[in-house]
């Protein structure tokens, strides 16, 4: 493992680049996240944000460029050193995808037994930290499918949280959520940032991104075309892709 | 004109037989006549001890008649009775396997052999032999309403005629009526059906068959070949112990009197009566042993292919998702292979294929190849289940850091089990359907059942029906049964 | 000794027949032998006409040989050729049907008839006779690996015996062989099968089809059966007018010396050459016309019955939406209980069911039963597209106010086609392979057509095998032409 | 035909309930529309929203109450007399239900030629006209699968605008869409309302509530429990259920 840049940046991103087949969906993305910051990405559809999420944790392998965590580059990883570090990378998925075959406690427990090999009872201990954080300590032995949507994606956050991971990714985590449950998930992610967790969030709530952003990087034509604070970018954006996104998103509101 | 010289020609063959066979016993007889006893000792006992195999309608059979109790009946124990009370003795039947009949009746265990004996040459060496007292051959059905149309064999000239693939019938009606057009068929029940639906204008078949029909049936009658054959095959004879010439002289008395008050048609068309107890009047209850039967072998086969199907299917599916290009390349070929061919040309394929090689049973022969069968379709469902769970639930495998094995072992199989549970319900039950093509090989399940019932009913679609309702019940049944615990699973995971 | 005895009577009767017949024909020569120039007119001629009917294989039957000809071979033909020859004349072979091969002779257009036949006292009423040039009969046919274990029809008493069912070997065997077990099939071919794989020990058959097998397949041999028959059945003489005895006397004397030397057997030999030409040498390309007959066959049934189903099915499926409640209940019960059946047994009721009413001939009830059965699963088919129709769409129908008619017809049902034509592709697929059930009433199908070629070729498992390969190809070539319109449709969609 | 209160209300819900089997969906809703108003319905998933909406134009029969519409009540009148009342309702749902075998034109020719049986010619007048209203002439003879969400939904609109109806009603139309294309939807919509459209809106968009709706009903456990103006509605509710949904709501943002 070669080890460069030993600096505050958690993740380095190099000249990123994404092909399926002939199709280009990201090409040379840059960015550096530090640890700690929340990062927002926001831009239109199929503009590669889930893409570029999901090649941070190297969910989806990058056609060139690298990811480099805490000094790794991720791209030259062999698939059984990747997991250690995905153990490190939590990510939350727009549709949960909580196992439903489990309960809500079973779901937490899993990763933690077979891939950190804790015990039952260290793994049990940790699962009822976590969602008596998330607020769901009464629904630890209910199955996935008779939670709403902002319950289970509570529990994601519960799930990915049990590894310990350094960094959270999450892919737009409240669009499959009904309004008044969006509000509940986004409290839990602003808790999280308060208490330093290095955050990296595709979402479309402005509200929350200029509450608890850091940056917010906007993509469109898989590349980011502007990075900024997020009154910058809300109020004074200056690629005129992000000027007509804000402006049409703002409008709706 | 030419017939009759035929008839003439005949005759003396006949003549000389007779005059031969008197030669020849009456030689053998006089070293044995001196110590003749048999027809005082008969009389003595008051008993007449008949040996036979009661198998052979309609010359002697088992009767379950109507009144509950199995008994021996035909033509050749009304012959018998005759001739005991013609000796005012009592008639004991001795029922024994055909193999035996002579056996005994040479080693005294009977006084005489009666069962659609022909006196061939050859029996003549070990026993004595009465007269003939039935000539049988061959015969043809025809409908009842071309009785004025066919009179004669003469009349089948140029005409449709039916007869059993490959038997003598096939090649007597070839070689002997002219310009004949010959529709052969495997099962006599099929050629008379054949007939009543006016395929064929007529149907060859043995006589005393033929006579069971015509008992049996007002709308067919008969019509007797012309073809030669000599008395030897068609002729039956009561045998008795060598030297025995008194109880058979009795005898000959008692077949004489048969053959002048022509019994012998008497006593058929009463044997006829019971051979009608025994088909239409029970109907298709009486049979009902045959179709459990059949519904048994037709549901085993069904369970253990499946059983066998699912296993195979859970390892082709597995094969589909090897990381090794050839082992799923073997998966996939098998599976689009077995899944683009008919299962009735597997099944022979089994059967008349690997039966080369090894010696493979019939039913072990279907349930492995409906088992082969099974596993490709289950294979494709397997995989199916594993392809509806959903992408995301892998992705948040992967997120977590779980090796493929948990991944699979944890989260895809037990979902993938639970989408699939009614796929694999449907395939139990269309192999319920589809084990039928195993009749084709003689395994006994319930198609072949019921052509067992039709051949012996005479009936050529009650039995049909009667298969397609119980087919219909078990798939019925089956599908209620799996609905309900499908709906119950379902219940259950969202408590 | 009892064997010896048995012996001595059969030639008693021997000599009796031939000094018989010696009797009966001298007294009709007396009256022609006058006028008797048969023999000079074909000397003459310098050609000896003969008739016979080549369908009767190893007698005489056509051979398309390794050099592309079609001929006339067989023992017969070698028997004739041997009688021109030592008459230095040259043989011609006139074919004809069985039925005018002894008109022919007795109306002057062939010097003689030969063709496997029985000189029967029938016909010696209107033709003459040679000597019995060759005695056929009953035999048997055992593994060459047993040869000396069963060295005569004695041997095989408790033994099991395979022979057709419903034959005249079934019951000799049954009469004559003690403690057998008889295991009884429908096909020659299966039989020898059985026998290869050790299923039986011996399978009973007429003598020159056992010969044929002999010449065909080194791993099995023939014994000769002891059964009593006449020779009348057995034996085969040459036909000649009646009164040409000059020329009947003339082939006598060939006779005489085929019978010294032995020759049937070498004549036979060679015959099964040409048999093993017609069979193994040629393979299955050979029969290639009988598989594309079978695979058009296939390919028709399969297609009228799609055709006809997505019609019954349509129907049906409409039947469903109806507001009348009892048309609603004819529409799902019907399609309940023909997909609760097997076709097998539906293809059944159909043609002997149907065929009790109506003349139905055997085609037709297969295209009948498959349309019907066809038409259930399109039904359902069209009911799931009609279903896969999202309910967004009637609603949005409804609340532009359009009427249920327009609904369907320009909403609903445009979307349901589009959504069912791969399934609809899949049934006409799935019909190629389940019409496979139809060969069970004798359509030609493909199936029918390899169990043609098994029984021809004495070949068990190759046959099945190219019409698996043949069955395959049909239903994965047709798969890629859907997949390729449907990839079409799809295309033209997004376009 | 019978005819009440001929007063300017154009629909009035009277004692409107609607149960399936045992389940009581709605109980006792009562309102009024009047000509040229737009209504904004808000409330949490489940409560009854679109079953409330689809009584309106019967694509769901009340089991009591009566809505009448126009002074007639449309509860009494048989299937054949209801098509004509359809006619003067509009629907734009969720999910566009544009019917995806016809082209965008015929989409909105349909309903115009086999119900008011218009010629050809007319329609495809009336079809050119509303399309360009919705800026979408250009996509006249193109399929609907190649449409974004937010043309879909101009299209849906269209249709419905074609038939000529006195009222639009609306079912969450733009929920279904990505955040930068609510903005052209809310758009025609507003452009509607302001040419005097009559509309009734199941929304979440509390911008679009607040600018154009002269009344928000807030709906939850099968019942109408607040009916108000935007401003009091969000501002200052009163129901404590709908102070809580409310504050959800905000809270998201
Ligand atoms: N496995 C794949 N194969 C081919 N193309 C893909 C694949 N996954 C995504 N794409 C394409 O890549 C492009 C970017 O997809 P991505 O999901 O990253 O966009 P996004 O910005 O997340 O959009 P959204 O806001 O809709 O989620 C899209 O055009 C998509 O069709
Ligand atoms: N056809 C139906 N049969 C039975 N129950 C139904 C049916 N349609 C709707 N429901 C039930 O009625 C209730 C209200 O449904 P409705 O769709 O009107 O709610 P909503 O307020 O529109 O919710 P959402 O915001 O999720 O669209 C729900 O509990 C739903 O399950
Ligand atoms: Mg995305
Ligand atoms: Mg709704």
């Amino acid at each position: 493992m070669q080890t460069q840049n030993k600096n505050d940046d958690i993740i380095q991103i190099k000249g990123l680049g994404k092909n399926f087949g002939d199709k280009v969906i990201l090409k040379d993305i840059n960015g550096e996240v530090k640890s700690g910051q929340v990062i927002c990405i926001i831009g239109p559809s199929g503009a590669g944000k889930s893409t570029f999420l999901r090649c941070l944790n190297m969910l989806e392998k990058p056609t060139s460029g690298s990811v480099i965590f805490d000094g790794t580059d991720l791209t030259k990883l062999s698939d059984k050193q990747l997991v250690e570090v995905r153990e490190k990378m939590g990510m939350v998925f727009q549709s949960f995808n909580l196992f439903p075959n489990m309960t809500v406690r079973k779901n937490l427990k899993l990763a933690p037994i077979r891939v950190k090999h804790m015990s039952d009872e260290e793994a049990d201990k940790v699962a009822t930290h976590l969602l008596d954080r998330v607020g769901l300590s009464d629904f630890a032995d209910v199955y996935p499918d008779s939670l709403s949507g902002g319950q289970k994606q509570r529990v994601a956050i519960a799930r990915a949280l049990a590894m310990n991971p350094e960094v959270m990714l999450f892919d737009e985590p409240t669009s499959a959520l009904d309004p008044e449950m969006v509000g509940e998930v986004l409290g839990v992610m602003q808790e999280l940032a308060n208490e330093g967790m290095t955050m990296v969030v595709v979402t479309h709530e402005m509200g929350f991104a200029k509450q608890v952003a850091n940056q917010v990087w906007f993509m469109a034509d898989s590349a980011i075309l502007e990075k900024d604070t997020p009154d910058e970018i809300f109020s004074n954006p200056k690629n005129p892709r992000t000027k007509d996104f804000i402006g049409k998103i703002i409008e709706a509101k | 004109m030419k017939k009759s010289k035929t008839k003439g020609i005949i005759q003396f063959i006949l003549l000389f037989l007779s005059v031969f066979t008197f030669f020849v016993m009456g030689s053998s007889n006089n070293s044995a006549s001196a110590a003749d006893n048999s027809l005082q000792k008969v009389k003595q006992r008051g008993e007449l001890i008949m040996a036979t195999s009661p198998d052979y309608p309609p010359y002697e059979f088992q009767s379950s008649g109507a009144n509950g109790q199995n008994e021996i009946v035909g033509m050749d124990i009304e012959v018998a009775k005759k001739i005991a009370k013609d000796l005012h003795v009592k008639l004991v039947i001795k029922s024994m396997n055909f193999d035996s009949v002579l056996v005994a009746v040479e080693t005294g265990k009977a006084d005489m052999a009666i069962g659609g004996i022909n006196p061939t040459p050859a029996r003549r060496q070990s026993v004595d032999f009465s007269k003939i007292y039935y000539t049988g051959g061959q015969s043809f059905l025809i409908n009842a309403s071309d009785v004025n149309k066919i009179k004669s064999q003469k009349n089948l000239a140029g005409q449709n005629v039916g007869v059993q693939t490959g038997t003598l019938q096939y090649n007597l009606a070839k070689q002997y009526i002219p310009n004949v057009t010959i529709k052969g068929m495997d099962k006599t029940t099929d050629l008379v059906l054949a007939l009543k639906t006016h395929k064929v204008d007529a149907v060859g078949m043995e006589k005393p068959s033929a006579e069971a029909y015509v008992k049996n049936d007002p709308s067919v009658k008969m019509i007797p070949s012309t073809y030669k054959l000599t008395q030897n095959e068609t002729g039956v004879a009561i045998a008795f112990k060598k030297g025995a010439t008194s109880l058979t002289n009795a005898a000959n008395k008692s077949i004489t009197e048969i053959q002048k008050k022509n019994l012998t048609q008497q006593y058929l068309a009463s044997a006829g009566k019971y051979m009608k107890v025994n088909t239409v009047n029970t109907s298709m209850w009486h049979y009902w042993d045959y179709f459990a039967k059949g519904v048994e072998y037709t549901l085993l086969i069904s369970l253990i292919s499946s059983l066998v199907g699912v296993l195979l299917g859970m390892f082709l599916a597995l094969m589909r998702f090897s990381k090794l290009k050839w082992v799923r390349a073997i998966s996939i070929s098998y599976t689009e292979f077995v899944r683009g061919t008919p299962l009735m040309v597997q099944v022979m394929f089994v059967y008349f294929g690997i039966g080369v090689v090894v010696n493979l049973p019939a039913l072990l022969s279907g349930i492995i190849a409906v088992s082969l069968n099974s596993g490709a379709y289950v294979s494709e469902i397997i995989r199916g289940g594993i392809n509806s769970v959903e992408k995301g639930q892998t992705e948040a495998a992967a997120s977590l850091g779980l090796s493929e094995t948990d991944l699979m072992r944890f989260v895809v199989l037990p979902q993938a089990f639970k989408n699939i549970w009614p796929a694999l319900g449907n395939e139990f039950i269309a192999l319920i359907k589809e084990s039928s093509i195993v009749s084709i090989i003689g395994v006994t399940d319930l198609i072949y059942q019921l052509n067992i019932v039709r051949a012996d009913t005479y009936r050529g679609v009650m039995p049909i029906f009667v298969a397609m309702l119980l087919y219909f019940f078990m798939t019925f049944i089956l599908t209620r049964i799996l609905n309900h615990y499908e709906g119950k699973m379902k219940h259950a995971d969202s408590e």
